[in-house]
C-alpha cells in the first residue's frame, strides 16, 4: 500500500504539474520528426505527428486523472447527499431514493454509460454524465445502508436522548462516520472509472482532439503499434499502473478501516 | 415457491419500466432530428422544412411527449421497437437474431470466470495470508486493473497471430470463443477471486465451523458442505448481477474480435445515430440483466433452507 | 489416574496490538466420571483452555505446556489423529450456540453425518435429540437451525456434542442467554448424561449457581491464572479468596431484596395510557403493538423496576417516555421545565455501541455540554472529574477511543455521559446484561450511589427479577405492552397478584430453585 | 485440383450483403450482379451489359442495346423486359436507402418520362430535356440490373439475389460472413476461382491479425487496410500491397454564406497554409495532394497548379484579420475517424493554421450531430469526403457551387457568383461532349480559385492479399474479385 500511494502521489504530482515538467507542449507537431524511437530529445520518443510521446504522456496523465477525479468526486457527492438523505430521514424520502437506487442498480451499468454517452456524442461532458448517471447508485446504496445502520445504532439514539439536533448528528456524527466505507468504494470507483473512461474512448467516445488523454493515445496509437509498440504500450501501461494503485490503496483503506468487529467495510 | 418468484417479478417490473423511461429519454435528449435523419438516410440529401414537417408528422414526433412515450411503450410491449432509421429493419428481429451470439459469449466468459475466479479465491480463503494467497490478490487486482482492449489486442497478438493457437476472430467453433471469452472473463474472475476470498474466510470464522470441527469431521466436509453451501447464495447473487456487467463489456469485445453480437449493433447504433437501436440496445441489456439476477435470486432461493421454508412459514 | 491433566497451559495470541498471554500457567486435572467448573469473569481465559484441549484455538494462538488425555499427549498428536479424537473422545458443547449450527444444513442432517462419523447407529438419532428435550415433531420434516429457538439450539448442539460419546465433554457456557427455566433444562439434561453414559465433563460457565448445581469441583480463574480451586459445596459456603467472595456475592440470586420501601416522592415523569405501533419490514407487513395502554409514574428519587417477557414492548416504552419515539394514543407529562431532553437521560444495553467510534471519549463524554451550550472544556473539565471519581475511573481513559475501552468502564462512562447535564430522570435498559456479574454489580452500585446523593428517579429495565428486586423499590410488570401490575420488589417478588407477574416469577423461580 | 477447389477467404469492414431490404443486396464489389455500364480504366463509362447505345439528335432518347447471350443465374436468358422491369422497381422503390449509394430515380435520371422495351435486346430511354452525358451517369450502381422475379410487392428482394455476374451468392449469414460460388454460365471470362468466402471483420487490427494469421487472403472495400497497417503488412514477404486511387476526393469544406470564411482571401490563404504533402503522410503516402474540385479519377479532370505558401498565406489572412487573431471552428464526423487519420489530419490543420493568425477548436462528432451542425453553419471548417456517384460531374458542380444546390445546402457552403452560374447553365445546355468538357474544366479552374470547398487530397484505396492469390487488383471501385486466382 505504502509503494502504491507512493507511486500514485507522483504521477499524479507529475502529471497536474504537466505545464511545469513536461518537456514539450503536448501538441507540438513537427511532421519532420514522425514515430521516431526514444532518444535523448525525446526520452520516450515520438508519436504520428511528431510530438513528444513523453510530454502528452504527462499532459494526458492530467486530463485522464482529472476527469476520473472529478467524475468520481460528482458521483461520490451526489451519493452521499441521496444515501445520507435517505438512510437518515427514512420514510418518503428514502422511499423516493430506495426506489431510484434499486432502478439504477437493476441496470446494466456498462452498456447504460455506453448509450448514454453514446447518444450524447464524444467529449468530456458526456463522459462525465454517463459516469455519474451509471455509478451513484451504488454510492447512494453503500452510504443509505451504513447511515441506517448508523441511525439505528444505539449512540445515534443516546445523542438524540441527550437532545442533539438533526443537524448535528448527521454532520458531526453520521457523515464522518461514513467517510471509511465511502473512501474505499470511492477509491475501488476511481480505478473502475479510469478503465471506464479508457473503454469509452477506444470506442472513440473519448475527449477531444487535441487533448491528449490516455485512453485517446491508445486509440490513436492502434494504428502504428507494430511500427512503434511504445506508443501504445506507455499510455497502456500508465493506465495499468494507475488503476492498479488506486485499486492496491482501496484494498489497503478496506483493511485499515475494517471495523472493530471485523466487519468487512464493503464486499 | 411460486410466490416467491412472483414477488420478485414485482419487483422487477418497476426497474423495467424505469428503463423504458431512461430509454425513451435518450431517444428525446439525443442531439439531431430523428425526421431529418431518417429522411437524409432515405435519400433526401437537403430535406426541405415542409418534407421535415411531413416526416415528423410520419414518425408522430409532433405529438406530446408522454403521448409518444405511450404509444412507443405499447409498441415496446408488443415487441416492436421500431426500424432502424440506417438499415429499414426491424430492431427487435436485429436483436433477437444476435442475442444468442452475446449470449453464448457471455455465458463462456462466465463459465470461464467461474472455473479460474471460484476455485483459486477460494483456496487463497482457506490459505489465507500464504505466499499464494498474497500472490493472487495481487494477480487479481492487476486483472482489475487492465484494460480489457489492451489485454484483447496482446491476446490476438500472442494466441492467434504468433502461436496460431487459436482464431483472431469471428465465430464458428468453441475455439473462436476462447479468446474473447477469456478478456470478457478477466474482469469478472478477478472480482469473483476476491469474492469468493472473502466468502471463504467469513465462512472459516463462523463459530459453526468450529463447532463441526469439534464434532471430528472431515475437514474437506467441514469445508464444503458446512463453509461453503451457506456461502453459496452471495456469490450465487454476484454472480448473477456481473453477468450484466460481462454484458456490457461485450461492446469492446464483440468489436475487437468481429462478434456479430448486441453490443457490435449498439456501437454501429451509436456511431450512426440509429437510436431506435440504441433504444433498444438499453431495453435488451435491461431485460436480460434482470432475468439473470432473477434466475440469480431464484437459485438463492433454491440453495438456502431459510428462504425456502420462511417463505413457507411466513 | 486422572482423565484429562493440563500441565502448565500458557497460550499467548499474537494480536496487532502486541502478544496477548490469555492463559498463564494452568495446571487442571479432571478425573473419570468428575465434574469441573470453570468459572471467572469474562475474558478469565476459560474458554480458551477449552479450545486448547481440542486444539482448535485460530491460527494466531502460540499454545506451550501439556494437555494428556488417557496418557496420551495431545500435543504430539497429528491432525488426523486429532480428527480422530475430537467428538469421541473429547465432545464439545460449544459456547455461541446462535452461531454453532451450520445454517444451510438441517439439524438430523448434522445429526446423521456426526453418528456417521463416529460408527453409530443413524437410528440413534432422534432418540439423543429426544433425550435432550427435542422431540421429533414429525418424523418427515427436517429443522433448519433459523427455525429453532435459542433454547433448542442450545439443546440440539448438545445432543451433537454427546452424539459420539466422548468420555469428556466441554460444556462452554452451556447455559448463558438462556432464561430461568431453560438453564435449569439444561443443567438437568447434562446431569442425567453423565450418570447414562459415564462421562466427564469440564463445564466453563461465569455463572456460579450452575457451577455449584452441577460440579463437584470448582476452578476459579482470573486472568488466566487459577486463584482457587475445591470441591464445589465447600467453596459455595465458605470462598477463600476474595476475587471469589466478590465474585460469590456479586450474584443477583445471592442479593438481598430492595427493603427501603416505596418512595412518596412528588411524580417526575408519567406516562399516562400511552400506546404506539410499530411498521416493520417491508411495505405489507401489519404494524405490531408494541406498547398498549400503559401507564406509570415515575416519583422524584426512586427506582421502579420494569421488567417483562422479552419483546413486551419495554424498550419502546422507554423511547416514548424520552420523547424519542412519539405515542399514538396517550400522554407523557414531566415536571421539569425546559426539555426533557436534558432532564431524562438514557444509559442502554449495550455500553460498546454507546459511544461514536470515531471520537475520542473525551469528547463524547462532554457532547452534552456542547449540545446545550452549557460551558467550554474548563467547566465540563469541572463537571467531569468528581463523577469520573465517584465512578472509580481514571481519567486517562477520557484520552482513548470506545473500543480500547472494556465494557464496564464504558457503561460507567456512559453513565458520566447521562449525568453530565444532572438530569432528573435516568432511564436504564438493560444497562448490565451484556456485563459480567462483577462489573454488573459495580455498575450498579454505582448508580444507586449517586441516586442517593442527587435525588434521582430511574426507571431500571432488566429481565434478572433477583436484580430488579435488589434495586428497585418498586417493580411494574409489562406483559403484551400493558403494565399489568406495579407493586413494592418485595411484595412483588413473594407475593405478586396478577397472573402475568405470577407466571413471570415462577418461571423465573422454576429456573432457580432446580439449579441450587 | 486442389488449388482450384480451395475457398478463398477474404474479409471486409462491414458487411457487404446487407439484405433484402437493401437497393442491391450486395455490392458491385462481390460481382454478383452487372451493371449496364461500368468505369472504365480511365474513370469514363464502357458498356457492361450493353453491347452499344445511341443518342437522338437532340440528346433526349437514347437507345441501348443488351449484350447477347447473358444468362442470369436462375438459367433465364436476359431481356430488355428484365432491364425495363429493373428501372420500374427503381421508380417504385425510389428514394431507396443502401449503405452503397441510395437509389434515387430523380437523382440518377432526372426528367426520365419513359423506359420502354423495343425488342428482346433493345430498349430505350426517353427525358424531357437533353441528356448527352447519360452513359457518365449510368455507370456502376446507378445502372444495376436484377432479374424482376427478385422482388416482392414492396420492390424487396424476395430471396437471395438473383444477378447475371461470374459470381453467385450462396449463402449469407448477416454481420458474419457470406459465400460466393463461381457462376459457370457466366457470359464473360470466367471468375478465376470457385468459392469465395467473405467475411465482415470490423477492426482494422483484427482484419490485419487474421491475414498475419492467415485466416483470410485478402481484404475488400473502401477502409479495406488503413494505409499505416497496410504498409506495415507489406513489410512482409508474405503480403503484397495493392492501391488504386478511388473516385473518393478529400475536402475541407468550408461554412461560408455570412461566416468569417465567406471572404475568398480567408480560404485562399487557408489553402495555400495547408501542408498536404504532410496529410498525405499521415496516409502513408497512399493519397495525392490537389487543388481540384474534381477527383482525379473522372474522364473531365484537369489538372489545376497547387501551392503550399506559408508566407503569403499568412499575408493574405493579415490582409483579411489585421493584427487580429480569429477563433475557428473545425468539425470532423466521428465515422471517418475509423476509416481514415481524421483526429491527427485535424490536429496537423489546426498546427497548421496557427501561423495565419487562425485559432482552431476541434470538434469531434458523431453522424447525427455533425450533420445538423453542417446543415446549419454552426461551424467554419469539417473534414469531409466526396465519392462520385457516377461519371458526370455536372451533378456534384451544381450541388456545390449554387447556393441552392443540396451539398451546399447540406453543408452551408451558401457559395454563389454569378460567373460560375453562368458556366453550369452554359455547360447543362451544351450537347456537344467535347464543348461541355471545356466549360467542365472552366468551372474547375474557378473553383480552383474561389475556394467553395477546399479541395485537399484524392483518395487511393488500399488492399493487402496473401501472395498466394494472384490477379486481386484494387480498381476505381472495388478489386477485381472475378480475376482472383490461387498462385499455383
Ligand atoms: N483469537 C483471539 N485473538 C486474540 N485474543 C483472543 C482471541 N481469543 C481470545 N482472546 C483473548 O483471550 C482472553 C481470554 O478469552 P476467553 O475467550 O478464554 O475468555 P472467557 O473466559 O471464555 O470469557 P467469556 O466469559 O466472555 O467467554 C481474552 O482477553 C480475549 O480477548
Ligand atoms: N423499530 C421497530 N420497528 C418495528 N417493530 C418494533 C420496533 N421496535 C420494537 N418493535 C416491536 O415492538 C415490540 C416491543 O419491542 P421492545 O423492544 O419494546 O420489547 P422489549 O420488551 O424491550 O424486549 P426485550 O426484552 O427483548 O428487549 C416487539 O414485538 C418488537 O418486535
Ligand atoms: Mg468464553
Ligand atoms: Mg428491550
Amino acid at each position: 500500500m505504502k509503494v502504491a500511494v507512493t507511486v500514485l502521489a507522483a504521477i499524479a504530482a507529475l502529471c497536474l504539474a504537466a505545464p511545469l515538467v513536461a518537456p514539450y507542449a503536448p501538441d507540438a507537431i513537427d511532421m519532420t520528426d514522425r514515430l521516431s524511437g526514444p532518444s535523448f530529445e525525446h526520452w520516450l520518443g515520438t508519436d504520428h505527428l511528431g510530438r513528444d510521446l513523453l510530454s502528452r504522456l504527462i499532459w494526458g496523465g492530467r486530463s485522464t486523472i482529472l476527469l476520473a477525479l472529478i467524475t468520481t468526486l460528482a458521483t461520490l457527492a451526489l451519493g452521499l447527499l441521496t444515501g445520507a438523505l435517505a438512510g437518515y430521514f427514512g420514510g418518503l424520502v428514502d422511499d423516493g431514493i430506495e426506489g431510484l437506487v434499486l432502478l439504477f442498480q437493476g441496470l446494466p451499468g456498462l452498456s447504460f454509460m455506453l448509450a448514454i454517452a453514446g447518444t450524447l456524442g464524444p467529449g468530456a461532458l458526456s463522459i462525465f454524465i454517463a459516469v455519474v448517471i451509471t455509478s451513484w447508485a451504488d454510492f447512494a446504496r453503500v452510504v443509505r445502508a451504513e447511515t441506517l445502520r448508523l441511525r439505528e445504532a444505539p449512540w445515534v439514539e443516546g445523542l438524540r436522548a441527550l437532545g442533539a439536533g438533526h443537524g448535528r448528528v448527521l454532520a458531526l456524527h453520521i457523515v464522518p462516520n461514513l467517510l471509511g466505507p465511502v473512501l474505499v468504494l470511492f477509491t475501488l470507483r476511481l480505478g473502475r472509472i479510469v478503465l471506464a473512461i479508457a473503454a469509452l474512448s477506444f470506442l472513440g467516445l473519448g475527449l477531444q482532439p487535441p487533448n491528449a488523454e490516455w485512453g485517446v493515445m491508445i486509440n490513436d496509437a492502434r494504428a502504428y503499434y507494430r511500427g512503434a509498440p511504445i506508443l501504445m504500450l506507455a499510455p497502456g501501461l500508465c493506465i495499468l499502473t494507475v488503476a492498479l494503485c488506486v485499486n492496491l490503496i482501496g484494498d489497503g483503506l478496506r483493511d485499515r478501516l475494517a471495523e472493530p468487529d471485523g466487519r468487512e467495510v464493503l464486499p | 415457491m411460486a410466490a416467491y418468484v412472483l414477488r420478485r417479478l414485482l419487483l422487477a417490473a418497476p426497474v423495467l419500466f424505469g428503463a423504458t423511461l431512461i430509454a425513451f429519454t435518450l431517444g428525446v435528449v439525443a442531439p439531431g432530428d430523428p425526421a431529418a435523419g431518417a429522411l437524409m438516410q432515405s435519400g433526401f440529401d437537403a430535406p426541405t422544412q415542409a418534407e421535415i414537417a411531413a416526416m415528423r408528422t410520419e414518425l408522430g414526433l409532433d405529438r406530446p411527449l408522454p403521448v409518444q412515450y405511450v404509444s412507443w411503450l405499447g409498441n415496446v410491449l408488443t415487441g416492436d421497437f421500431g426500424t432502424s432509421i440506417y438499415t429499414d429493419r426491424s430492431v427487435s428481429e436485429e436483436f433477437a437474431r444476435r442475442l444468442p451470439t452475446t449470449l453464448a459469449l457471455a455465458a463462456s466468459a462466465l463459465v470461464l470466470a467461474i472455473l479460474i475466479g471460484l476455485p483459486s479465491g477460494l483456496a487463497m480463503g482457506y490459505w489465507a495470508q500464504s505466499f499464494g494467497d498474497r500472490a493472487g490478490r495481487v494477480v487479481a487486482l492487476a486483472l482489475l486493473s487492465v484494460p480489457g482492449f489492451w489485454l484483447a489486442l496482446m491476446l490476438i497478438l500472442v494466441f492467434a497471430e504468433t502461436l496460431r493457437w487459436l482464431p483472431t476472430s469471428g465465430l464458428g467453433s468453441w475455439r473462436h470463443m476462447i479468446l474473447p471469452a477469456l478478456v470478457l472473463s478477466t474482469g469478472m474472475a478477478a472480482l469473483l477471486m476476491r469474492l469468493s476470498r472473502a466468502v471463504m474466510l467469513e465462512a472459516l470464522a463462523g463459530a459453526h465451523i468450529t463447532a463441526a470441527r469439534a464434532r471430528g469431521l472431515a475437514e474437506i466436509r467441514v469445508v464444503l458442505i458446512h463453509a461453503l453451501k451457506g456461502a453459496a447464495a452471495p456469490l450465487i447473487t454476484v454472480i448473477g448481477g456481473y453477468f450484466g456487467a460481462i454484458l456490457g463489456g461485450s461492446v469492446i469485445v464483440e468489436v475487437i474480435f468481429a462478434i456479430p453480437g448486441i453490443g457490435q449493433y449498439a456501437v454501429e447504433g451509436i456511431f450512426r445515430r440509429d437510436y431506435p437501436v440504441i433504444q433498444g440496445y438499453v431495453l435488451f441489456t435491461a431485460a436480460v440483466y434482470v432475468v439473470f439476477n432473477l434466475a440469480a435470486d431464484v437459485a438463492c432461493f433454491v440453495v438456502n433452507p431459510q428462504l425456502r421454508l420462511g417463505a413457507r412459514v411466513a | 489416574m486422572s482423565h484429562l491433566t493440563i500441565r502448565d497451559l500458557r497460550v499467548t495470541f499474537v494480536t496487532p496490538t502486541g502478544p496477548l498471554a490469555a492463559v498463564n500457567g494452568v495446571d487442571l486435572d479432571v478425573a473419570p466420571g468428575e465434574i469441573v467448573a470453570l468459572v471467572g469473569q469474562s475474558g478469565s481465559g476459560k474458554s480458551v483452555i477449552a479450545m486448547a484441549t481440542l486444539r482448535l484455538l485460530p491460527a494466531n494462538a502460540t499454545v506451550e505446556g501439556q494437555i494428556q488425555l488417557d496418557g496420551r499427549d495431545l500435543g504430539a498428536c497429528s491432525p488426523a489423529e486429532m480428527r480422530q479424537m475430537r467428538g469421541a473422545d473429547i465432545g464439545l458443547i460449544p459456547q455461541n450456540p446462535a452461531a454453532s449450527l451450520t445454517p444451510v444444513l438441517s439439524v438430523e442432517m448434522q445429526m446423521r453425518e456426526t453418528l456417521r462419523r463416529h460408527g453409530r447407529a443413524l437410528s440413534d438419532g432422534p432418540d439423543l435429540l429426544a433425550r435432550m428435550g427435542l422431540p421429533t415433531r414429525n418424523s418427515r420434516r427436517r429443522r433448519y437451525p433459523f427455525e429453532l429457538s435459542g433454547g433448542m439450539k442450545q439443546r440440539a448442539l448438545a445432543a451433537l456434542g454427546i452424539a459420539g460419546r466422548p468420555n469428556l465433554l466441554i460444556a462452554d457456557e452451556p447455559t448463558k442467554g438462556l432464561d430461568a427455566r431453560l438453564r435449569s433444562q439444561i443443567v438437568e439434561t447434562l446431569a442425567t448424561a453423565r450418570h447414562q453414559d459415564d462421562m466427564s465433563m469440564l463445564i466453563v460457565t461465569h455463572d456460579l449457581d450452575v457451577a455449584f448445581a452441577l460440579a463437584d469441583r470448582v476452578i476459579v480463574l482470573r486472568n488466566g491464572r487459577i486463584v482457587e480451586q475445591g470441591r464445589a459445596r465447600a467453596l459455595a459456603r465458605a470462598p477463600g479468596d476474595p476475587y471469589t467472595r466478590a465474585l460469590v456475592a456479586a450474584q443477583p440470586s445471592r442479593m438481598p431484596v430492595c427493603s427501603a420501601g416505596p418512595r412518596r416522592g412528588p411524580p417526575i415523569l408519567t406516562a399516562d395510557a400511552v400506546g404506539r405501533r410499530m411498521k416493520s419490514g417491508g411495505l405489507f407487513a401489519r404494524p405490531v403493538t408494541a406498547v398498549a395502554d400503559a401507564s406509570l409514574t415515575l416519583a422524584q428519587g426512586e427506582t421502579l423496576g420494569l421488567t417483562g417477557p422479552s419483546g413486551c414492548g419495554k424498550s419502546t416504552l422507554a423511547r416514548i417516555l424520552l420523547g424519542l419515539l412519539r405515542p399514538d394514543t396517550g400522554t407523557i407529562a414531566h415536571d421539569t421545565a425546559g426539555p426533557l431532553s436534558r432532564h431524562a437521560q438514557l444509559l442502554s444495553q449495550h455500553p460498546e455501541t454507546a459511544f461514536d467510534p470515531r471520537w475520542r471519549l473525551e469528547r463524547s463524554v462532554a457532547e452534552p455540554f456542547a449540545i446545550h451550550r452549557l460551558g467550554g472544556p474548563r467547566a465540563t473539565r469541572a463537571v467531569v472529574r468528581p463523577l469520573l471519581e465517584a465512578l472509580d475511573l481514571s481519567p486517562d481513559l477520557l484520552r482513548r477511543f470506545p473500543r480500547q475501552v472494556s465494557g464496564g468502564q464504558l457503561q460507567r462512562l456512559a453513565l458520566v455521559r447521562a449525568l453530565l447535564v444532572q438530569p432528573k430522570v435516568l432511564i436504564l435498559d438493560e444497562p448490565t446484561s451484556m456485563l459480567d456479574v462483577l462489573t454488573q454489580a459495580q455498575v450498579m452500585g454505582a448508580i444507586r450511589d449517586l441516586q442517593d446523593t442527587r435525588d434521582l428517579a430511574c426507571l431500571f429495565i432488566s429481565h434478572d427479577l433477583d436484580l430488579a428486586a435488589a434495586f428497585s423499590h418498586r417493580i411494574a410488570v409489562m406483559e403484551d405492552g400493558r403494565i399489568v401490575e406495579t407493586a413494592p420488589s418485595g411484595q412483588l417478588r413473594h407475593a405478586p397478584q396478577s397472573d402475568a407477574a405470577r407466571r413471570l416469577t415462577e418461571a423465573f423461580d422454576a429456573g432457580r430453585a432446580r439449579v441450587a | 485440383a486442389n488449388a482450384q477447389t480451395r475457398e478463398m477467404v477474404m474479409a471486409a469492414p462491414r458487411d457487404l450483403a446487407p439484405g433484402a431490404e437493401d437497393a442491391y443486396y450486395v455490392s458491385s464489389i462481390l460481382y454478383v450482379w452487372e451493371p449496364l455500364v461500368q468505369f472504365g480504366p480511365d474513370g469514363g463509362p464502357v458498356p457492361q451489359l450493353l453491347s452499344g447505345w445511341e443518342m437522338s439528335e437532340d440528346a433526349t432518347r437514347w437507345t441501348f442495346t443488351l449484350r447477347d447471350g447473358v444468362t442470369w443465374h436462375n438459367g433465364d436468358a436476359l431481356t430488355a423486359e428484365h432491364v425495363v422491369g429493373t428501372f420500374e422497381r427503381i421508380i417504385q422503390v425510389s428514394p431507396k436507402r443502401s449503405p452503397f449509394y441510395s437509389m434515387h430515380i430523380d437523382r440518377a435520371y432526372p426528367g426520365l418520362v419513359a423506359i420502354e422495351a423495343q425488342d428482346a435486346l433493345t430498349f430505350t430511354m426517353e427525358f424531357d430535356s437533353p441528356r448527352p452525358t447519360l452513359p457518365h451517369q449510368m455507370v456502376n450502381f446507378s445502372s444495376a440490373v436484377f432479374h424482376p422475379d427478385n422482388f416482392d410487392a414492396d420492390g424487396n428482394f424476395n430471396d437471395l439475389v438473383i444477378g447475371t455476374g461470374p459470381f453467385r451468392l450462396v449463402s449469407h449469414t448477416p454481420d458474419q460472413e457470406l459465400v460466393l460460388e463461381r457462376f459457370e454460365e457466366y457470359w464473360g471470362t470466367p471468375a478465376g476461382t470457385e468459392r469465395v468466402v467473405v467475411r465482415t471483420i470490423p477492426d482494422a487490427d483484427t482484419r490485419a491479425a487474421a491475414l498475419r494469421a492467415e485466416e483470410i487472403v485478402g481484404v475488400m472495400d473502401l477502409g479495406a487496410m488503413p494505409p499505416e497497417q497496410a504498409a506495415s503488412l507489406a513489410e512482409d514477404d508474405r503480403f503484397e500491397l495493392n492501391a488504386h486511387p478511388s473516385s473518393i476526393s478529400h475536402f475541407l469544406h468550408v461554412s461560408g454564406g455570412d461566416g468569417p470564411l465567406s471572404d475568398m482571401r480567408l480560404r485562399q490563404a487557408i489553402s495555400m497554409a495547408i501542408d498536404r504533402e504532410a496529410i498525405v503522410q499521415l496516409y502513408r503516402g497512399f493519397t495525392t495532394p490537389t487543388a481540384n474540385f474534381l477527383n482525379v479519377n473522372n474522364p473531365f479532370h484537369i489538372d489545376v497548379p497547387l501551392v503550399h505558401d506559408p508566407e503569403a498565406a499568412a499575408d493574405l489572412a493579415a490582409e483579411v484579420l489585421g493584427a487580429e487573431r480569429m477563433d475557428i471552428r473545425l468539425i470532423i464526423p466521428s465515422w471517418g475517424v475509423a476509416r481514415y487519420p481524421y483526429r491527427a489530419q485535424a490536429e496537423l490543420i489546426q498546427f497548421m493554421l496557427q501561423p495565419i493568425g487562425l485559432d482552431v477548436t476541434i470538434q469531434l462528432l458523431d453522424r447525427a450531430a455533425f450533420n445538423e451542425v453542417r446543415q446549419s453553419g454552426d461551424y467554419d471548417l469539417s473534414l469531409s469526403t466526396l465519392g462520385l456517384p457516377n461519371a458526370d460531374p455536372i451533378t456534384v458542380f451544381r450541388d456545390y457551387f449554387t447556393r441552392d444546390g443540396a451539398m451546399s445546402v447540406r453543408n452551408a457552403i451558401g457559395y454563389e457568383n454569378p460567373d460560375m452560374t453562368a458556366l453550369l447553365e452554359a455547360a447543362l445546355a451544351e450537347r456537344d461532349l467535347d464543348l461541355r468538357a471545356g466549360i467542365y474544366a472552366d468551372i474547375q479552374r474557378l473553383a480552383a480559385t474561389e475556394l467553395p470547398t477546399i479541395p485537399l487530397m484524392n483518395d487511393t484505396t488500399v488492399i493487402v492479399h496473401h501472395v498466394d492469390v494472384v490477379g486481386y487488383r484494387q480498381t476505381i471501385y472495388g478489386g477485381t474479385l472475378n480475376t482472383a486466382a490461387w498462385a499455383d
